[in-house]
This record gives C-alpha cells, sequence and structure tokens, in this order.
C-alpha cells in the first residue's frame, strides 16, 4: 500500500479519513441544504409552471429532494421506494394523462378565475403560516429508541402487527386497478 | 393450455436455432474486402471504358479504319490518323505502299453508355473494355480521354 | 484495511471511468460483433479499430446542439442527462468483487432498479420536448415497455432475494460463492445442504429477457424503430444529446449483465471455487454483453403488440408461479 | 444553531412539509386543468409522508412504523395515480377537454 500514502500525502486535509471526519458533518450538512434548494424548487415548478409536461418535470425533481431527505431521516429504504414508485411510477402515469388528454395546442391561457390567484396565494399562505408557527411552537418530546428501523424489520412488522392493513392496501391496489380500467375503457369500443 | 406452452417451446427453439446460425457464420472468415486498401480483380466481362490493343511491337493495333467511331451512337469517339509510306518486299522487289497511321483517339467518357458497338464492330480487335472502376472527379474534362496517350503511358 | 473517504472517493471514480470507458468501447465491439455475424470485418483501421471510439467522440462533441424551433429548450437539454447520470451512477453500488466496491448499500438492488426507473422519465421528457410526433410515438411505445418489463424483472429478484434473504448485492453475491454447484441459475442449490428450486432457470431466461427489453435493445428496441419512427426519441438530438442517450445505453447494458451476474452466475466466484476474484467477474459479464450483441444481431424486431404479450401473458405469470413455488419450496425444507 | 446542522432538527423538517403542503394547495386552488391538480394533490400528499417520515426519525420509539406508514402512503398514491389517468381520459372523451371551466354540466 505504498502507492496509496504517496498518493495521501499530496492530498489536500480535507479528504483524507482524519481531516474528512472533521468536516464529515458539515458536508452533510451542505448537501442537505441542495437538496431542500432542490425540494422547493421542483415543487414551485410543479405548481407554477404553464406547461404541464414542466409541471410533472418539476414534480419529479421534488421528489428526488424528497427521496434525499428521507435518505437523510435514516430510511435509505423508503428513500428508494420514493424514486421507483413515484418517479418510476406517478410521474409517468401523470405524464401519460397529458399525452393521452391534454393537448397543448388548445389550453386557453389564464387562471381558473378572476379571483383564484389572489385566493390561492392566500390560502396556502394561511395554512402554510398556521403549521410553520405550530412546528416552531411546540415542543415535540422524544422517547427512546427500541430499534434501528432496519428493512429486515419492516419487513417483519409488515406482516405481523400490520399485516390487516397491508392486505386492506393490496384490496385498495387491486380495486384501483379494476376500477380504473373499468373507467377508461368505458365507450371504448364506439 | 397445451397450445400455449408449446408456442413458447417451440418460440425458445426456433429462437436457438438462429442463435446457432449465427454464432457459426461468426467464426466464418470474412468474405468483404477493405476496399481502399485491397482490391478483387475484376471478371472478364466486365465493361470499363474502351481501351486500345497493342500488338507485338507496342503500337496500337488500329487501323483507322473509323467503324467504331460511326458505330457509337452517342458520338463519344473522335479519331485521326494520318497516311505514312512504307516500303516492303513483294515477290523479290521493294514497292512502296500507303496505310493510315492513327495520331489521335479521343474518348469522351461523359457520353459514353458502354454500349460496346465499338467493340463489336472492331474488325481486327484493335478495342476492349479496360477493368478501370476507380474514376471519380469533379471536372469534366478529367473523363475526355486520350487513349493513345495511354497506351503509351502503359507501355513506358 | 478499512474503506476510508478517500478510497471511497477513489472508487466512486473508477467506477465512473470505467462505465464511460465501458460506453465508448462497447460500440466499438458492438460494431466489430455485428460485422463478424455479418461476415464482414467491421472498423479494423488502426489496430482493430482501437481509434474509432475517441474519433466518434470528438466527432460528437464538437458538432453543433441543434434545438427545434417548437421544442421545450429546458426539457429537450435535460432529458439526455437524465437519461445518462443515473445509469452511471448505479455502477457506486456493484461489487466487482469481494473487495472493489464504491460503496456497499444494504439496498442496493433497491438502488439500481430506483435508478433505472429513470430512464423511463428521461424518455418521455425526451420524446415530449422535442416536440416531434415521431419521438412522442417512440417514448410512448418505449415508456410502456419499460414499465411492462419491470415487473416480471422485479418479481424474479424477489425470488432470489427471498432465497437469500438480502437486499445488498455484495451478499447476494457472497452467498453463491464456492462453485457452480452454489449458483442461483441451476434447479438444485448446495448452498446450505440440499435445496429444490426446479424453475431457477426459467427465471435467468426471463430476467435476461427483461434487461435485454429494459435496456432497449434489439429486438426490443421499439423506442428507435428506424424502419417506422426515423431514430424514435432521439429523432431530434444531435451532437453530444444523442451522445449522452448512446453512453447512458450502453451503461445500461454493462448494469444488466452485472446484475445478471450478481444474481444468478455467482458473481465473482470461480465456476469450481478457484481464485475468485474481479476477472471472473469481467468474464461474465462480457460473456453476457457477447450474447446481448449476439442476440440483437440475429433477431428482427417484434412488434408492439407481440412485445406486450410476451410480458403480459407469458413472462409474468412464470415468474409469478415461480414465486409461488420457491416460497413453498422454502417453506417446506 | 448552525445553518449546516439543519438535518439534525426536527422543526425543519415540518416548516419543510408545511412549505410543500402550501404549495400543494395553492396548486389545488390555482390550477384549472384535471391534470394540474392531480400533481398538486402529489405536493400534499408528499409533505404529509415527510411529516411522518420526520416524527418517526425523531420522536417515535419505534422508527419501523412511520415507514411502513410512507410505504402505505406511496401505495395510495399510487392508486390514485391510475385512477386519475382513467378518471381524465374518460372525461376528456366525454367533454373533448379537461379543463375544469368546460366540466359544467350542472351550471344550469
Amino acid at each position: 500500500m505504498n502507492l496509496m500514502d504517496t498518493l495521501y500525502s499530496f492530498l489536500p486535509d480535507v479528504l483524507t479519513a482524519e481531516g474528512f471526519a472533521g468536516i464529515a458533518d458539515e458536508a452533510a450538512g451542505v448537501v442537505f441544504l441542495i437538496m431542500l434548494a432542490v425540494t422547493v424548487a421542483g415543487g414551485i415548478i410543479a405548481c407554477n409552471s404553464e406547461r404541464l409536461v414542466r409541471a410533472v418535470a418539476g414534480l419529479a425533481v421534488c421528489f428526488v429532494g424528497v427521496a434525499a431527505i428521507y435518505y437523510f431521516l435514516n430510511s435509505p429504504f423508503v428513500a428508494m421506494m420514493q424514486i421507483l414508485i413515484y418517479i418510476g411510477a406517478v410521474c409517468i402515469t401523470i405524464a401519460f394523462a397529458i399525452m393521452l388528454a391534454a393537448p397543448e395546442d388548445n389550453k386557453k391561457p389564464g387562471p381558473a378565475g378572476p379571483l383564484s390567484g389572489p385566493l390561492g396565494v392566500i390560502t396556502a399562505g394561511l395554512v402554510t403560516f398556521g403549521m410553520v408557527g405550530l412546528a416552531i411552537k411546540t415542543q415535540f418530546p422524544a422517547m427512546p429508541k427500541l430499534n434501528m428501523g432496519s428493512v429486515k424489520l419492516i419487513g417483519v412488522q409488515l406482516l405481523t402487527s400490520y399485516s390487516m392493513v397491508f392486505e386492506l392496501v393490496s384490496i385498495v391496489l387491486l380495486i384501483a386497478i379494476l376500477g380504473s380500467l373499468v373507467i377508461a375503457r368505458h365507450g371504448r369500443s364506439k | 393450455m397445451g397450445a400455449y406452452f408449446s408456442e413458447i417451446f417451440y418460440g425458445l427453439q426456433s429462437l436457438v436455432i438462429g442463435l446457432g446460425i449465427t454464432f457459426k457464420e461468426f467464426f466464418k472468415p470474412v468474405v468483404t474486402v477493405s476496399y481502399p486498401f485491397e482490391t478483387i480483380k475484376m471478371s472478364d466481362r466486365y465493361r470499363g471504358h474502351i481501351e486500345l490493343v497493342e500488338d507485338e511491337e507496342g503500337n496500337a493495333k488500329c487501323i483507322s479504319c473509323g467503324m467504331c467511331q460511326r458505330a457509337c451512337p452517342s458520338g463519344s469517339i473522335s479519331l485521326a490518323s494520318k497516311s505514312v509510306e512504307y516500303e516492303v518486299e513483294v515477290k523479290g522487289e521493294m514497292k512502296t505502299k500507303k496505310k493510315k497511321v492513327l495520331v489521335k483517339y479521343d474518348l469522351n467518357f461523359t457520353t459514353c453508355s458502354l454500349c460496346g458497338q465499338c467493340v463489336e464492330s472492331c474488325s481486327v480487335g484493335a478495342i476492349e473494355f479496360s477493368k478501370e472502376y476507380n474514376l471519380a472527379s469533379f471536372n469534366k474534362e478529367d473523363f475526355h480521354f486520350d487513349l493513345l496517350n495511354r497506351l503509351k503511358e502503359r507501355n513506358s | 484495511m478499512d474503506l476510508t473517504i478517500f478510497n471511497a472517493i477513489i472508487a466512486v471514480v473508477i467506477a465512473i471511468a470505467f462505465a464511460a470507458a465501458n460506453a465508448a468501447y462497447l460500440v466499438l465491439a458492438e460494431r466489430r460483433g455485428a460485422g463478424r455475424i455479418q461476415r464482414r470485418p467491421g472498423p479494423n483501421v488502426n489496430l482493430f479499430g482501437i481509434l474509432q471510439p475517441p474519433c466518434d467522440g470528438i466527432k460528437l462533441m464538437t458538432k453543433q446542439l441543434v434545438i427545434p424551433g417548437g421544442a421545450d429548450k429546458a426539457l429537450f437539454m435535460v432529458a439526455p442527462v437524465l437519461a445518462m447520470a443515473p445509469a452511471i451512477m448505479s455502477f457506486v453500488t456493484i461489487p466487482f468483487s469481494d473487495t472493489i466496491v464504491a460503496h456497499s448499500m444494504d439496498v442496493g438492488v433497491l438502488m439500481i432498479f430506483a435508478f433505472a426507473s429513470f430512464g423511463g422519465m428521461a424518455i418521455l421528457l425526451a420524446g415530449w420536448g422535442s416536440r416531434n410526433k415521431y419521438g412522442v410515438m417512440a417514448s410512448v411505445r418505449a415508456v410502456s415497455q419499460n414499465i411492462s418489463y419491470e415487473v416480471p424483472m422485479l418479481i424474479t429478484v424477489i425470488t432470489i432475494v427471498m432465497m437469500t434473504g438480502s437486499l445488498n448485492l455484495h451478499e447476494l453475491a457472497s452467498a453463491q460463492s464456492g462453485g457452480f454447484w452454489n449458483w442461483n441459475i441451476f434447479p438444485v442449490s448446495l448452498k446450505d445442504g440440499f435445496m429444490l428450486q426446479p424453475l431457477m432457470p426459467v427465471s435467468f431466461l426471463i430476467f435476461f429477457i427483461c434487461s435485454l427489453a429494459e435496456t432497449n435493445r434489439a429486438p426490443f428496441d421499439l423506442g428507435e424503430a428506424e424502419s417506422e419512427l426515423v431514430a424514435g426519441f432521439h429523432t431530434e438530438y444531435g451532437s453530444m444529446g444523442f451522445g449522452l442517450f448512446f453512453m447512458g445505453e450502453y451503461a445500461n447494458i454493462v448494469i444488466g449483465a452485472s446484475l445478471i451476474t450478481i444474481l444468478f452466475l455467482g458473481g465473482w466466484g470461480c465456476p469450481f471455487g478457484l481464485f475468485p476474484g474481479v476477472w471472473w467477474f469481467l468474464l461474465k459479464i462480457y460473456l453476457l454483453i457477447f450474447s446481448f450483441i449476439w442476440i440483437r444481431w440475429t433477431f428482427p424486431r417484434t412488434t408492439i403488440y407481440g412485445l406486450l404479450n410476451l410480458s403480459w401473458k407469458i413472462l409474468i405469470p412464470i415468474s409469478l408461479f415461480n414465486l409461488l413455488l420457491t416460497a413453498g419450496l422454502l417453506k417446506v425444507f | 444553531m448552525s445553518i449546516l446542522n439543519l438535518h439534525n432538527s426536527l422543526t425543519t423538517y415540518l416548516v419543510l412539509a408545511a412549505i410543500l403542503f402550501g404549495m400543494g394547495i395553492y396548486g389545488l386552488v390555482t390550477r384549472k386543468t384535471l391534470v394540474g391538480m392531480l400533481i398538486a394533490s402529489e405536493l400534499v400528499l408528499v409533505a404529509a409522508s415527510i411529516n411522518i417520515m420526520a416524527f418517526n426519525r425523531f420522536t417515535a420509539p419505534d422508527p419501523s412504523i412511520g415507514q411502513i406508514f410512507t410505504l402505505f402512503i406511496m401505495a395510495v398514491a399510487a392508486a390514485e395515480a391510475a385512477i386519475g389517468l382513467s378518471i381524465t381520459i374518460a372525461v376528456y372523451r366525454n367533454y373533448k377537454s379537461v379543463d375544469t371551466e368546460d366540466l359544467v354540466d350542472l351550471n344550469g
């Protein structure tokens, strides 16, 4: 490992193991800030963009940021599922909806009604303000952790304590598939 | 149900047969030639532009009769000749004879349609098809061939 | 020697460089393979065409990036990056040998599939963003193909994960170390005692077909069907935009081959348990890539209905049946 | 508290969730196409998920429960997107438009 040692000596302190331990937390903080910005920017594009395809792209960007935030919350499994389900399935489904049903050529510009813009800002602002206020003011007592919430534990609990919910969700998904088939195929043969 | 599985089975079988064929081809030698670096010999029946045939002394075999010029439907051939006198021994005494000698044989390849009438009409077999196929140029003057000159260059 | 952050960075850089080099030189391999199968030499100037990929790269980079008039500029520019970056980042979690892995994740399999799902989004944005009806049609086709083939692929992966009990690629591969009698591809495994997995070869076939379809390779290249859709979703792309799509496709091929190797063929293990190491891994993935190329130049393109029928009527029922069978056998033995 | 230490505080995540929730509400109010509303409702769902995950990480004794709950939300969101797509297509087939202004049969 002489080569490695030589390479080490040329590195700035930040990149070596000892140097990095000092700044690892700061680096994580910087990444977290970037991901916050990505999430919020994606959300703004998703709810404001005139073109719906851009809104879906913004939604996908937002979901990437949210997946990174889940990763920061000690749950890489949920982060990966977030990308797999939301970007791989939900976003693509919505994009299909746009292609099949919303040709942008005959789109009428402008907001939904004369009052909807200000009304939307006021409603959303009030809701956000209230929730932010609650979040900052309230003290949430932390309880001691019983376990680390590993993937294995999620699987075990999904099939023991929460097996009823698991079955219910599978029934919901089945009904959703059948229902969407029935609705979308209705009147197709004409 | 049986049809379902037999369809899958026969489908897979046909796929494997196809893969086998291409796998065998993979190890056979290549049949194409990497053209600018190596070329192949043209077949005897290839028709390039025409070329003069030489006799034993290296001169053109042509007797300047003009049959080819007349036979050419698009008028691509123009030839000129002059008459020279030469002495030949006939029955023990010298006689002076005249004969035509080719001085110019031009082929305008831009109008030539490679029909081969000139070769057909030549009674002494003085013209033939060349095997030349590397012909490309930006100027049409490059396709006015001076065949006599080409013959000389070939001999030198 | 434990993995310090310095080693991790070097490993990530090497993984990305490996992906890029493979993407460049697999094009050459593909063209030479196609040539041999059609009995012509392929690119062979300068020592078997070794300079062909750099020349292609320089050519692509120096071309002008033309953006069509009606196109959605932002989406048009973002789509190629979205197609390539996740594919290359997936290399970070692939273990090339017992020690050579950039970042071993507990949910490695999931990460690769999550990143692969970006591909569909990229194709949709490319097709829609370039405002070209061929592009839109091709992207709808390609995405419906990707979604339908993700289902049997994931069911097959679940079968393997169930047998091993881990989502970590490293553990999935090392569980099969020892020799070919431990590999998942064979119907009988001697891993812990005697284990019967009668449909595993079929599962391998299903996974192989799905990885062909997921990477949009022939005979499933409906997304870029030249005969009917010009060039599919990248019709309007020139220069490096096209180059990025191309690199993404070849990086995806290497990832597909690596996944097959790890899940079914014992990763870096030798067939007879001798000298396990990175060379066996590379040998296996290049054999698989050769078979990808071989298949591409053997079979003609399928129709879109044939493609979707194959997935929903044949691959999904069989893979579901295999999942049930394996679960039952695991419970019994 | 340093700005680089934000990821260790529960409040950050709650504020982010509130902002995303507000964006979702704004989108639901101002959008006038069905697809746009579907996109906005996804934002609302994601905001709820972030809240659950944040509490799960910082206060809950058993961190796997929140993850399970988030997985269920994802399943429901996927079902919702599928049904939303089919409803949008059915509406488009009947009205030749997905603008909420045109879907006014009960307007009198």
